[in-house]
């Protein structure tokens, strides 16, 4: 299946090893969308590299960039003031529900659902119009500051958050009524692209795909970082680990960060949004590994400062690269159309995936 | 050379109502395809929150040419070493087997191209499955791989789900008794209800094995599979293209008027011989002053002058169509002596409607479900058609035979014998459930099978 | 109704030119081909005589034809086939070991 | 007058696209051909008022028969066959057996002085109005007089499939 082919997410090119209708082995070629980012970084400063940073999962930008500025600021042993940690949480979330919802919706079109589609992106319209409004970008937003944020949270923040919220409670409901209990729907997904508890922490696999085989662990709970020790909200977990548990721990998950919105609206701290930081910032040498949940699974900057203006060195840990590893062992032995469907139930992103 | 001449007028005099009836179908029905396009485009936009096709004509109405001129001057591209003829035949044998299909049918009492043809309904399904090689031989003379291997699999499927269809036909004309399509129609007006309620299963059935005939809905895998992109139809292009579509639509309109005449009562008025029911009759030219008033209210908010125009004169089509309609209704109560001459008009028409009108039910479900459910693995779509649906059909013609002689037994008529069929149709599908288990327990044990072979493998 | 001379000379020229096929063709599913085009100059024959006695027990033994013809394809479809796949020909010439 | 023409135009097709169907080089396009001979059958069925076996034709020949013809020459795809010489030695053959094929049909015909059908007798052909209902006349003698070879039909055609299919089986 070429690079160019309508059913994979961006340019990656599957070669299947077919026994008449059956797969036997795959193996994905990858690298067309390689632009040597962790390369780049190492001649740029800390600052202007935040940008290089939402190229990456470019369906979930502002995640990419807390992950990158909370490193930094480890870095520095700086903290973020409270304000600026709230209004964080508040946008990684509402980026992981508009994330999602473009893996629901192209999803739902592979395996031929048309209408799903135009849902999902009416929702996601919504949350891009409020990322717009705060920092004038929708999908590469550089919204966040290495030591706090930016721009103060527009007037109507709040009031747009919460109409959000509001109404996508029932539109969630939409989204379910035409899947979850839909007999061809389960006869295309269950079953599909098994993957056991043992072979998810085997590969590494991470996010919705490693909870949906069973194993509760999530970085939000497990090692708290932004304003979310605040926040009451669950870990949905999976049991068999197929292609409909993926979906029902990622519709779950919608549910939880839509709550987590809802609980940071009704107190945003005031105070200063901007930690005391310098125009120049020279981090004193050393290393530091920071990880963050992103819709995808675990993103972890690894950063190695020689004290000069430039990084020494940025390892990005993409959880999309690391998925896809477990594709081969999901496809094997089953057909070819299901090729389709497990290639988006790992919900990769190319932009990740090539770096 | 006098002989010829004469014989050839006396051949015109005797056949010229067909002749005209098939010319006024081939020329007018593309043109409905367009426009049952532009329909369920836009049905489809407004099932999604958005518009549809708005840009060509006031809503899009002139999309239709827009989309025929398009696919004429577009290049006709031929793969090189594709052969030829058969490359050009493949289009035209579909195309030429669901329109002579369309000549066996009746859209009305009065408007029908082979008129008692006795084994009507039994030639519209045979000469609708020639569509088969049309797909067949238009995979083949393409030449790729996977047009091939597209072109197997729709016609496997093709093939697969006739014989459940035809299956369903036979249980349905138990009750009619006679392949006579008018004499179908007849049949149900004496049994008083329509077959559709005698045999809901048959129904049923029916339905899921047309839509798995004409390729679309849950069952349109050929041309949407993802490694087969198009299916057959990926190398052809341009005018060729639009003819497999012209195609595909003109076999849903064939496959919707063969379950309306058989299960839906044809061009009855619902409860067609109730006496008080009568202000029925009233309904259709109702309607269609509804849809007039409905355009001129619309004309205001219209942006353009052309356009505003443009919904004006829909309107005043309406409006003429409703009092086509209401004339042979109205006429009796103004001069009773005009009663009889004005029956058979009355027949036609108001029966053409309802026809149109239940027809378009019909499409409008099938357009309805390609929306919003996801589509079959061809595994699943085949063990759906062999391992459920013939079974089922097959039993159902049995239990339904069965039921027919206990309520001759009780000579039942009409709705008495609902007494005798819908036992039938609970044992029907008793049998249903018993088979979904069986099915269910050996594909869990084939999984299982399969599953460990290819991992020892 | 035309006289049955007509339909004679038809379903004998059929039949002639279905022998030729089953005795020059080296493909063997063109062979069978001819072989269902022998078996409808059969039915011609049936038909006309059917139609000229007016008794309809011949177009019913015409269907009996068409009935086991579609039984011969069948199995002899299935035999090309098995064939095909152990022996990658499909030529008359070349099928001419009993036991592969 | 009209009979004529049909019969004269229908037996044109089937005879041509036999030749046709005979000689072609590519398997596919004698299928073509031969479902050609087959809808001109069945247009002569329809002439010959007999309505039940034209769609019975149509359905069972080109509908059942032909297709599974186009699937196997497919799953063949034997161009292979293509480029060898299409005609079996045995054409010398061929040609003696035709020849004394119809040197014998026309030595009876030359020996009885009639042109062929000339003797039958032309009583009982009914004008074409007042023929019966075709599928009725069908189905009341096939179900009342020929029931008996209607049942072998159906064990026939049970045998063929099972026949098939344990032929087409994968040896696993």
């Amino acid at each position: 299946m070429g690079p160019q082919h309508p059913s994979t997410h961006g340019v990656l090119r599957v070669v299947l090893k077919l026994d008449g209708e059956r797969v036997i082995g795959s193996e994905c070629v990858i690298g067309y969308l390689h632009r040597g980012v962790e390369k780049i970084a190492e001649n740029r400063t800390y600052q202007q590299f935040a940008p290089y940073v939402d190229r990456m999962d470019y369906v979930a930008a502002v995640s990419n960039g807390l992950g990158y500025c909370e490193a930094i600021e480890k870095l520095l042993i700086v903290e973020a003031p409270p304000r600026a940690r709230v209004i964080r949480t508040i946008l990684t979330e509402l980026q992981r529900i508009a994330s999602h919802l473009l893996w629901l919706g192209t999803h739902a079109l592979d395996i031929g659902a048309l209408t799903p589609l135009f849902y999902c992106f009416r929702e996601r319209e919504e949350i891009l119009k409020i990322l717009e409004k705060y920092c004038g970008a929708r999908l590469t937003t550089h919204a966040f500051r290495i030591g706090g944020l930016q721009y103060e949270a527009h007037d109507t923040f709040e009031k747009d958050v919460e109409r959000f919220c509001k109404d996508f409670e029932s539109r969630i409901v939409e989204y379910e009524t035409l899947l979850t209990n839909n007999r061809i729907w389960i006869g295309r997904t269950k079953g599909v692209g098994i993957l056991t508890a043992e072979d998810a922490i085997a590969f590494g696999v991470t996010g919705p795909v490693l909870r949906a085989s069973g194993v509760k662990w999530d970085i939000r709970k497990a090692m708290p970082y932004a304003a979310y020790d605040q926040y009451k909200f669950e870990i949905p977990v999976g049991t068999t680990g197929d292609t409909y548990d993926r979906y029902l721990v990622r519709m779950e998950e919608m549910r939880q960060s839509r709550l987590i919105c809802l609980q940071a609206i009704e107190n945003i701290p005031p105070g200063p949004i901007m930690a005391k930081v310098g125009k120049v910032l020279k981090p004193p040498p050393g290393e530091v590994y920071h990880a963050i949940e992103a819709p995808k699974g675990e993103l972890g900057y690894y950063v190695v400062s020689d004290g000069t203006v430039q990084p020494y060195r940025v390892r990005i840990r993409p959880p999309s690269f690391i998925n896809l590893q477990a594709f081969d062992r999901m496809v094997r032995g089953h057909l070819v159309a299901d090729v389709v469907a497990i290639i988006g139930t790992i919900d990769i992103v190319l932009g990740e995936v090539d770096r | 050379m006098q002989a010829a001449a004469q014989a050839t007028l006396d051949f015109l005099k005797l056949y010229w109502a067909p002749l005209l009836c098939g010319v006024v179908i081939v020329a007018v029905l593309p043109l409905i395809v367009g426009y049952i396009v532009l329909v369920e485009r836009k049905l489809m936009a407004d099932m999604q929150a958005r518009l549809g096709p708005m840009r060509v004509g006031p809503h899009g109405l002139l999309q239709p040419i827009a989309d025929a001129v398009k696919l004429l001057i577009k290049e006709d591209i031929i793969p090189d070493d594709a052969d030829k003829v058969v490359f050009w035949l493949a289009p035209v044998f579909s195309v030429g087997a669901a329109l002579l299909a369309i000549a066996g049918l009746a859209f009305g009492p009065a408007f029908q191209i082979a008129q008692d043809l006795n084994i009507g309904l039994l030639f519209v399904v045979g000469i609708s499955a020639l569509g088969i090689f049309g797909i067949v031989l238009g995979g083949w003379a393409s030449n790729s791989h996977y047009s091939l291997m597209g072109a197997l699999r729709s016609s496997a499927q093709l093939v697969s789900y006739e014989t459940a269809a035809g299956m369903a036909l036979v249980c349905g004309l138990l009750f009619a008794g006679t392949l006579n399509i008018k004499s179908i129609v007849a049949a149900q007006v004496t049994q008083g209800v329509w077959f559709g309620f005698l045999a809901p299963v048959a129904f049923f059935t029916y339905l899921v094995a047309s839509i798995a005939e004409t390729n679309r809905a849950p069952f349109d895998l050929p041309e949407a599979e993802s490694e087969l992109v198009a299916g057959y139809m990926t190398e052809f292009s341009g005018f060729r293209w639009s003819l497999y579509f012209l195609a595909e639509y003109v076999n849903m309109i064939v496959v919707a008027s063969v379950a309306t005449t058989l299960f839906l009562g044809g061009w009855l008025r619902p409860f067609a011989n109730v006496r008080w029911l009568n202000f029925l009759d009233l309904l259709p030219p109702l309607l269609m002053i509804g849809v007039a008033g409905y355009c001129v209210l619309r004309m205001p908010k219209q942006p353009t002058r052309v356009q505003q125009m443009f919904m004006l004169a829909v309107a005043g089509l309406c409006l003429v169509v409703a009092l086509v309609l209401a004339a042979p209704v109205l006429l009796p109560f103004v001069k009773p002596s005009l009663k009889d001459a004005v029956a058979p008009f009355y027949a036609g028409i108001h029966g053409g409607f309802w026809f149109i009108f239940k027809v378009s039910v019909y499409i409008y479900f099938f357009m309805w479900l390609r929306f919003t459910i996801p589509r079959y693995r061809f595994d699943q779509l085949m063990r759906l058609g062999w391992h459920f649906l013939i079974p089922l059909s097959i039993i159902n013609v049995l239990v339904v035979g069965a039921a027919l002689i206990v309520g001759s037994y009780f000579n039942l008529q009409g709705w008495a014998l609902l007494l005798a069929t819908t036992p039938a149709a609970i044992v029907t599908l008793v049998a249903a459930l018993v088979i979904l288990s069986l099915d269910q327990k050996n594909q869990a044990r084939q999984e299982s099978t399969a599953a460990t072979d290819f991992y020892a493998g | 109704m035309l006289p049955i001379g007509h339909y004679l000379f038809l379903s004998m020229a059929l039949f002639l030119l279905g022998v030729i096929g089953v005795i020059t063709r080296r493909n063997v599913i063109v062979v069978l081909m001819s072989i269902e085009l022998i078996l409808n100059a059969v039915n011609i024959n049936l038909v006309a005589f059917s139609r000229l006695y007016g008794d309809v027990a011949g177009q019913v033994f015409a269907l009996f034809i068409i009935a086991d013809a579609a039984a011969e394809a069948a199995v002899g479809l299935g035999i090309i086939i098995a064939f095909f796949r152990n022996r990658e020909t499909v030529l008359a010439d070349e099928m001419d070991l009993l036991k592969w | 007058m009209l009979d004529k023409v049909i019969f004269y135009f229908f037996a044109g097709i089937a005879v041509s696209s036999a030749a046709l169907m005979v000689t072609r080089r590519n398997a596919v396009h004698s299928a073509i051909f031969l479902i050609a001979t087959l809808l001109a059958t069945a247009g002569i069925f329809l002439q010959l008022r007999a309505e039940f076996i034209f769609i019975v034709q149509i359905i069972l020949y080109v509908g059942g028969i032909m297709v599974l013809f186009i699937f196997v020459i497919m799953l063949v795809n034997l161009d292979v066959a293509l480029h060898q010489i299409k005609f079996a030695r045995q054409k010398w053959v061929a040609l003696i057996v035709t020849m004394a094929l119809t040197a014998q049909i026309g030595l009876l015909f030359w020996t009885t002085g009639k042109m062929p059908g000339q003797g039958f007798p032309k009583l009982t052909a009914l004008p074409a109005n007042q023929l019966p209902p075709n599928a009725e006349e069908v189905a009341k003698s096939l179900f009342s007089s020929y029931l008996l070879p209607f049942e072998i039909a159906s064990v026939l055609l049970l045998v063929a499939m099972i026949g098939a299919v344990v032929m087409a089986k994968k040896r696993t």
